[in-house]
């Protein structure tokens, strides 16, 4: 029965997918102009330089990294290797590069080029930030320090083969499909003004920089993918105000638009612009941290009471516009290790009262809440959470701040709580060491969250090599962190993507909506732009 | 009009100064840093080791004193630094803004400078009537309007309904795209220009010589043309100049609005995400394009007005 | 005796607030023979500049002509357009002001700014303009006047901007000439230098002069007749010799009395010259009566009440007093 | 000549804009009496968004809250925004200024200078540096306004210390025996009162603006507390969905600007008559 409807449901999938390529074949040619929408300018277009999402926007166009996210299976593909193997002990890893891979200079891609770029990457006077990454190679380290001048665990066997040897039993490609791990070519990189004019693997080539303004690029017709990419032209256009964006948008200026909750309702409820809206469950955890040592919250019974006392869904259905998926515990649930039939806290403002009574704190209490002005993480919500908690006698005191000094108050931990947004995926097991009590905080453990038997689970699975079960040891890891409450869990993000419908194969990405492999986006003839 | 430059220029250099100065201290305490913004959004999670090296690197860790005496050389060599996000030299980021900076700004005063001038003249040619009584309402209502409020209504009246200009951005730096934001920009001026250009030639047509010049038996557009124009604008170049000088500080709000790539919006960006060579080579421009425009006022005014040769 | 050049009758000079209307100047009537210097005589705010200006057609608002007659050379000019106006002003009638510094523009050469006049009234082109208007300069007296005509004003003395301004009022030979304190700002000195000028080339050209000034010395002068105005009227006209040998209005007396005489000092001794106490009355506070009633030393109950008409004097004078005798 | 006091222009401006005024003051003063409800614990996100209407009278926001109360309350916020900045700019600028040129030397020098910086740098991005450094609220936001706007009111106190000295006034207070302070606070202050008023109104208006600026670019007043400049700054992104959002903190930005510029050229007309082209 489960299984016939399993059939079904995929056949009808299968029919729609038809229909849709029925329509359209992709039309060659075109400009397709994307928006850049979280700052008012690019950092950097060199991808070493940058850990921003902002500046991935352009940086997946123009260059490439070892991995990728296909966002069609939801899993870490290989993108410039054809093929991997790995040791019996999982640490040596040896990939069959692609030999179809030109940079935008014509030259070809070979192993020397990984090696160089991972080696820049590392070179500790200039501290690039995927250092944290290819610090996952063997002997990373020590030219990090400046104690070698070549990574010992990168070996390169012919042009097209390469051997990485890694410290940790974990999967590689979580590590080097972040974009600041893109492989460049050293003739180019090692200029001065490479970030003015870069140039890498990508399908399309850097043509304009405007800054502040936007950045044009143009098909590179040696992309290894056969008849990729399809439009001529590709503009990311930035456009920081989410106001101004929706004049573009419904003014037909840009393609694709990123939307807040209040144009997600707008948009839904328009009969034109509802046709046009991707929507992917993002791998963002948003939550209150708790600071354990505000001393009402080193009690479980408290923290938990906070969980209880708001009204979660109805801040998610009411104020974020259902932009948002309940959160049960801390893993999305688009992970592996993500437990399905667990339940989110109800909203039971008796039973909060009756646990702070059990706490001590009959009356309640009054906490600072530190919070940036985001509107989906930040003050609105905390204005919404106010009166729910105030019913339960806890009185908050909120505090506002810029989005670039919560981390440095979260490392200094003189907070009481905090509202933010962590990246919870795709590595589940990176993701929980957030909660690790060897984790530094100013690693990550926000929360200064200390369980021994939570250490224990994260252990075992990092010793784990099969992934099922190590999955199973992170879904319980997940689940105590759930009663544990080290945070109140709010909401995943649902990421909401606005298209014109004249631009087709955009890509639902998990880890961040607005990261496209613009290979596979064509524009039809209906695009006002040329 | 050597000695006016001179002696503006002995003005300039300590302004310049005190301003690099007031503006390092005044950033050096900012909390945050662009280490710690870097992991605003939650994908960073930069390691600590890297923090600490950038940091070093950066010389976020030298002592106050260090860092100033280091960065008042290099300024006085030319050299603004290099920015902490771009890695680039400041000068050159700077650079790539300064011209659609000026743009804006001198498509806001110029069109300031017609509307207001225009309206000022018109209102006070006949005072008490209609026509003053509209324009200087007009004029008191653009002083007294929210700039991104007032960006945001024409943005959705002639980009969304009316359909005539595009909404936002530099386009290929066409003037299509220079109009909105430059009339978003240019409104309080033109307010302010509107009324002080009245009160001017109000206060010119109230003058003796004006009296004299009708006792000639002139024609009143001949007194206006002849004698009240020329008056009146020694009192409205020096609002222009002042208007004009802080203009581009004030396209901060109107470039943030329309993604419009001027010196403002890098310097808005620039203060949020701490990358504070930036953000002090951002301020210099201003500053120094405050002094430049009014140098440019005084030597003017040297034209206009024969009393300032020989005065002060 | 030939009609005379300007004659004034029964002006009414109206100031129009949005509450209420005053009159400003009313009852006043007066003629200027052809060449005639005429002397119009009282403290600052009895109404005499305005009535030059209504002379000029240059009342401006809240004031206004509410009444009474302008007779230029036989032709009634009060309700002239404004483009009979303009053709009548500096070519026939032209007027110099108080104060020289802010009556010629700041920021135009005084050259420019008599060549004006050619331009305007002559049809002279602007390089035949400026030549003459340097033989103006030099009528005027003014030194080394190819230099100065591209001077500022700013850049001349007092004197000599009184004087550019006698140049730019006469340049087109009018046949009145206004004067309205031309030498309050002056120095002593440079006083008797420009009246000289003005009278000479008033002379001269036959230029009848209206001289309005607080000083009745100084009219008396200048001019063969006088008329003191006190609070927006006629006090009194005589003759100018007739005035100082006989006085007939208590105003006029106060203003002799309170002129310093050649020698009086010697006779009197270190007696303080004679004030007349109290100030103008202010336009909507004009008392009843007599206007000068609150500050005259002669005054009677039917001073308060009744406002006096005038008494006809010798040789065309008239009084305004109820105790004129 | 002298003549009755005219009632022209300056009349009307007054008279409307002290009427605009007053009403924005008295609103903020009676505000617990006349809101409907509490601005900010009042809320129920059953009752987001609902346009305006008879339960509602300028409808509800995302959270639920009543826009009308939130405004009456927000007219307390940006009115003292406005007021304890200017009170701040006039203390510090009459300070430096009558200093300034009463003692001249190197501290006019300084004064001098630090004038021509503070007008150099523009206030805007001034105020947003010490925003960014004190973070946002209330009390940063009166100091980010009142400490960057005094350039004006100095330059009259100077100017006026200077031309009574001029006059020889100072010379003769002081050989009456008159202190320093005496002299300044009795024979100088009044004098400057007039303009000081006038200044002080329209840069209240400047301010209310500056704070709406402000929180444009995401450093305004402390939450939740409603500045009107914050309620329409939130309500951006919503202008087409729930334009009242926006709409009534925008008329009573206006507004309430809109009267204190009027309230300031008629007050200028009464206090200040020299100066018709004088203006911030």
């Amino acid at each position: 029965m489960r299984k016939l409807m399993w059939l079904a449901v995929s056949a009808a999938a299968m029919l729609a997918a038809a229909a849709a390529s029925a329509q359209t074949t992709p039309r060659k040619g075109g400009t397709i102009r994307m928006t850049a929408p979280y700052a008012a300018s690019f950092g950097s277009l060199d991808p070493h330089a940058t850990p921003r999402a902002q500046d991935d926007i352009v940086n997946k166009a123009m260059h490439r990294t070892l991995y990728n996210w296909d966002t069609a299976q939801n899993k870490l593909v290989l993108e410039l290797a054809k093929s991997v193997s790995v040791s019996g002990d999982g640490l040596v890893y040896t990939y069959k590069l692609r030999d179809d891979a030109y940079f935008h200079n014509g030259r070809k891609m070979t192993a020397d080029d990984l090696i160089w770029s991972y080696t820049r990457i590392m070179d500790g006077s200039k501290g690039f930030p995927g250092a944290r990454y290819i610090r996952l190679i063997k002997g990373a380290i020590d030219v990090e320090k400046g104690q070698a001048k070549e990574i010992s665990g990168l070996r390169k066997i012919d042009d097209n083969t390469l051997e990485i040897t890694i410290t940790d039993r974990v999967e590689p490609g979580y590590y080097l499909f972040s974009g600041t791990t893109a492989i460049l070519p050293k003739e180019e990189a090692s200029k001065p003004d490479f970030a003015s004019h870069p140039v890498g693997l990508g399908p399309f080539k850097f043509k304009e920089h405007i800054p502040g303004s936007r950045v044009v690029m143009e098909r590179f017709d040696k992309f290894y993918k056969p008849g990729k990419p399809y439009a001529d032209t590709l503009q990311v256009l930035i456009m920081a105000e989410a106001a101004a964006r929706d004049v573009a948008f419904r003014n037909k200026e840009i393609d694709t638009s990123i939307l807040g909750p209040a144009q997600y309702v707008a948009y839904r409820a328009d009969p034109q612009l509802s046709k046009g809206i991707l929507e992917v469950a993002e791998m963002f955890t948003r939550s209150l941290q708790f600071n354990p040592a505000f001393k009402p919250f080193a009690d479980k019974r408290v923290r938990q009471a906070v969980n209880y006392a708001i009204d979660s869904d109805l801040i998610i259905k009411r104020l974020v516009k259902d932009k948002a998926y309940r959160a049960v515990s801390w893993l999305p649930p688009s992970s592996a290790a993500f437990d399905k039939t667990m339940k989110p806290y109800a909203h039971d403002p008796e039973k909060a009262k009756k646990l702070l009574a059990e706490a001590g704190y009959p009356n309640g209490f009054e906490f600072e809440l530190t919070t940036s002005q985001n509107e989906s993480w930040g003050l609105p919500i905390v204005e919404a959470i106010m009166p729910m908690l105030a019913k339960v006698g806890i009185k908050v005191k909120p505090k506002l701040v810029e989005a670039t000094v919560l981390t440095e108050i979260l490392m200094k931990g003189e907070h009481q709580s905090l509202i933010s947004s962590s990246l919870t995926g795709p590595d589940s097991l990176a993701t929980l060491r957030a909660f690790y009590s060897k984790t530094p905080r100013t690693a990550g453990n926000y929360t200064s969250f200390n369980n021994p038997q939570f250490d224990k689970l994260l252990d075992d699975a990092a010793q784990e090599g099969n992934a099922d079960k190590r999955n199973d040891l992170l879904k319980k890891a997940n689940n105590l962190l759930y009663d544990e409450a080290p945070v109140w869990f709010f909401n995943y993000n649902k990421a909401v993507l606005a298209h014109q419908p004249w631009i087709h194969g955009l890509q639902a990405n998990p880890t961040e909506i607005t990261h496209q492999y613009p290979e596979d986006i064509w524009v039809d003839d209906k695009s006002p732009a040329k | 009009m050597l000695l006016v430059l001179g002696r503006r220029l002995a003005n300039v250099i300590p302004t310049l100064l005190a301003v690099v100065a007031l503006v390092f201290l005044l950033f050096s305490v900012l909390p945050g840093s662009f280490i710690s913004g870097m992991n605003e959004d939650g994908r960073g999670a930069i390691d600590p080791a890297v923090m600490e090296r950038m940091r070093k690197e950066m010389g976020l860790d030298d002592p106050l004193p260090e860092r100033f005496a280091k960065y008042v050389i290099s300024i006085a060599q030319g050299d603004l630094g290099r920015s902490f996000r771009t890695r680039e030299p400041v000068t050159r980021l700077i650079g790539v803004r300064v011209w659609p900076s000026l743009k804006l700004v001198f498509a806001a005063m110029s069109f300031a400078i017609l509307v207001g001038v225009t309206l000022g003249f018109v209102a006070a040619l006949r005072p008490g009537s209609l026509v003053d009584t509209i324009s200087m309402v007009f004029a008191i209502s653009g002083l007294s309007l929210s700039q991104f409020w007032f960006g945001l209504m024409l943005m959705y009246l002639f980009a969304l309904q009316l359909q005539w200009l595009p909404s936002f951005g530099y386009g290929d730096g066409g003037i299509r795209h220079l109009i909105l934001p430059a009339i978003a920009l240019g409104v309080g001026p033109m307010a302010l220009l509107a009324r002080t250009t009245r009160a001017a030639v109000l206060d010119v047509l109230n003058a003796d010589f004006v009296r004299t010049a009708r006792s000639k038996g002139m024609s009143e557009r001949r007194v206006v043309s002849w004698h009240v124009l020329r008056n009146a604008l020694v009192l409205v170049v020096t609002i222009v100049g002042l208007q004009f000088g802080s203009l581009m500080g004030a396209a901060v709000v109107v470039e943030k609005l329309f993604a419009w790539p001027g010196v403002g919006s890098l310097l808005v960006d620039s203060v949020f995400q701490r990358d504070m060579p930036a953000v002090q080579g951002c301020i210099l421009m201003i500053v120094l394009f405050f002094l430049a425009i009014n140098t440019l006022v005084d030597i003017a005014y040297v034209a206009i007005d024969p009393r300032i040769r020989y005065r002060r | 005796m030939t009609a005379p050049l300007l004659r004034i009758e029964d002006l009414r000079i109206a100031l129009r607030t949005e509450s209420a209307t005053y009159n400003a100047v009313e009852n006043v009537s007066f003629e200027i023979g052809r060449g005639e210097a005429f002397g119009l005589v009282g403290e600052s705010g009895c109404g005499k500049s305005i009535t030059a200006l209504s002379v000029m057609g240059l009342l401006r608002r809240p004031l206004a002509l509410a009444g009474g007659k302008i007779v230029l050379d036989g032709e009634e000019i009060q309700d002239a357009s404004p483009a009979e106006w303009r053709r009548l002003r500096g070519k026939r009638v032209a007027m110099i002001f108080q104060e020289p510094m802010t009556a010629l523009n700041p920021l135009s050469p005084v050259g420019r700014q008599i060549a004006e006049m050619f331009v305007l009234h002559q049809g002279a082109g602007w390089s035949e303009a400026m030549d003459r208007a340097e033989d103006a300069l030099r009528q005027v007296q003014v030194p080394s006047p190819e230099r100065r005509i591209k001077d500022f004003p700013h850049q001349l003395s007092g004197g000599m901007r009184q004087r550019v301004m006698i140049a730019i009022a006469l340049a087109c030979g009018p046949e009145l000439l206004i004067a309205d304190e031309p030498t309050t700002a002056l120095d002593v000195t440079v006083q008797a230098e420009i009246i000289d000028l003005m009278r000479e080339l008033c002379a001269a050209k036959g230029t009848a002069i209206l001289m309005i000034s607080h000083d009745l010395g100084l009219v008396a002068n200048m001019c063969r007749r006088v008329a003191v105005m006190y609070a927006g009227r006629i006090v009194e006209q005589q003759d100018a010799d007739a005035i100082f040998a006989s006085p007939r209005h208590p105003y006029t007396r106060g203003l002799i009395n309170s002129l310093p005489r050649l020698g009086a000092r010697a006779r009197q001794g270190r007696q303080r010259l004679q004030e007349i106490s109290g100030v103008v009355p202010s336009i909507a506070g004009y008392p009843a009566g007599c206007r000068f009633n609150p500050r005259c030393v002669a005054v009677t109950d039917i001073c308060r009440e009744v406002s006096p008409e005038a008494t006809p004097l010798p040789a065309d004078g008239l009084v305004r007093c109820h105790h004129h005798g | 000549m002298r003549m009755p006091r005219l009632r022209l222009k300056g009349g009307t401006s007054l008279w409307i804009g002290g009427t605009l005024v007053a009403v924005a003051i008295a609103v903020a003063v009676a505000a617990p009496l006349i809101a409907r409800t509490d601005p900010v614990m009042d809320a129920n996100l059953m009752n987001a968004e609902i346009p305006p209407g008879l339960e509602f009278p300028f409808g509800t926001d995302a959270q639920g809250r009543d826009i009308y109360s939130r405004i009456v309350y927000g007219a307390r916020i940006s009115l003292t925004v406005g007021i304890v900045s200017q009170i701040l700019n006039s203390l510090i600028g009459v300070t430096l200024g009558l200093t300034a040129g009463y003692w001249g030397g190197w501290w006019d020098d300084v004064v001098t200078g630090l004038t021509n910086l503070m007008l150099a740098i523009p206030s805007l991005i001034f105020a947003l540096a010490i925003m960014a450094i004190l973070g946002p609220g209330l009390s940063s936001l009166l100091a980010a306004l009142g400490l960057t706007a005094w350039s004006y009111s100095c330059r009259i106190a100077r100017a006026q210390v200077l031309s009574l000295k001029s006059q020889g006034y100072i010379q003769a207070a002081r050989i009456l025996g008159y202190g320093d302070l005496r002299i300044m606070f009795t024979q100088v202050l009044p004098n400057i009162l007039g303009p000081l008023i006038v200044i002080a109104t329209l840069g209240m208006g400047g301010a209310i603006l500056s704070e709406a600026a402000l929180s444009f670019l995401g450093l305004g007043i402390r939450p939740p507390f409603p500045s009107w400049g914050s309620m329409l700054s939130e309500a951006r992104d919503q202008i087409t969905t729930a334009p009242w959002l926006s709409v009534f903190p925008g008329l009573a930005i206006f507004f309430t600007v809109l009267g204190l510029n009027l309230l300031g050229d008629g007050l200028r007309d009464i206090l200040d008559p020299q100066s018709t082209t004088r203006r911030t």
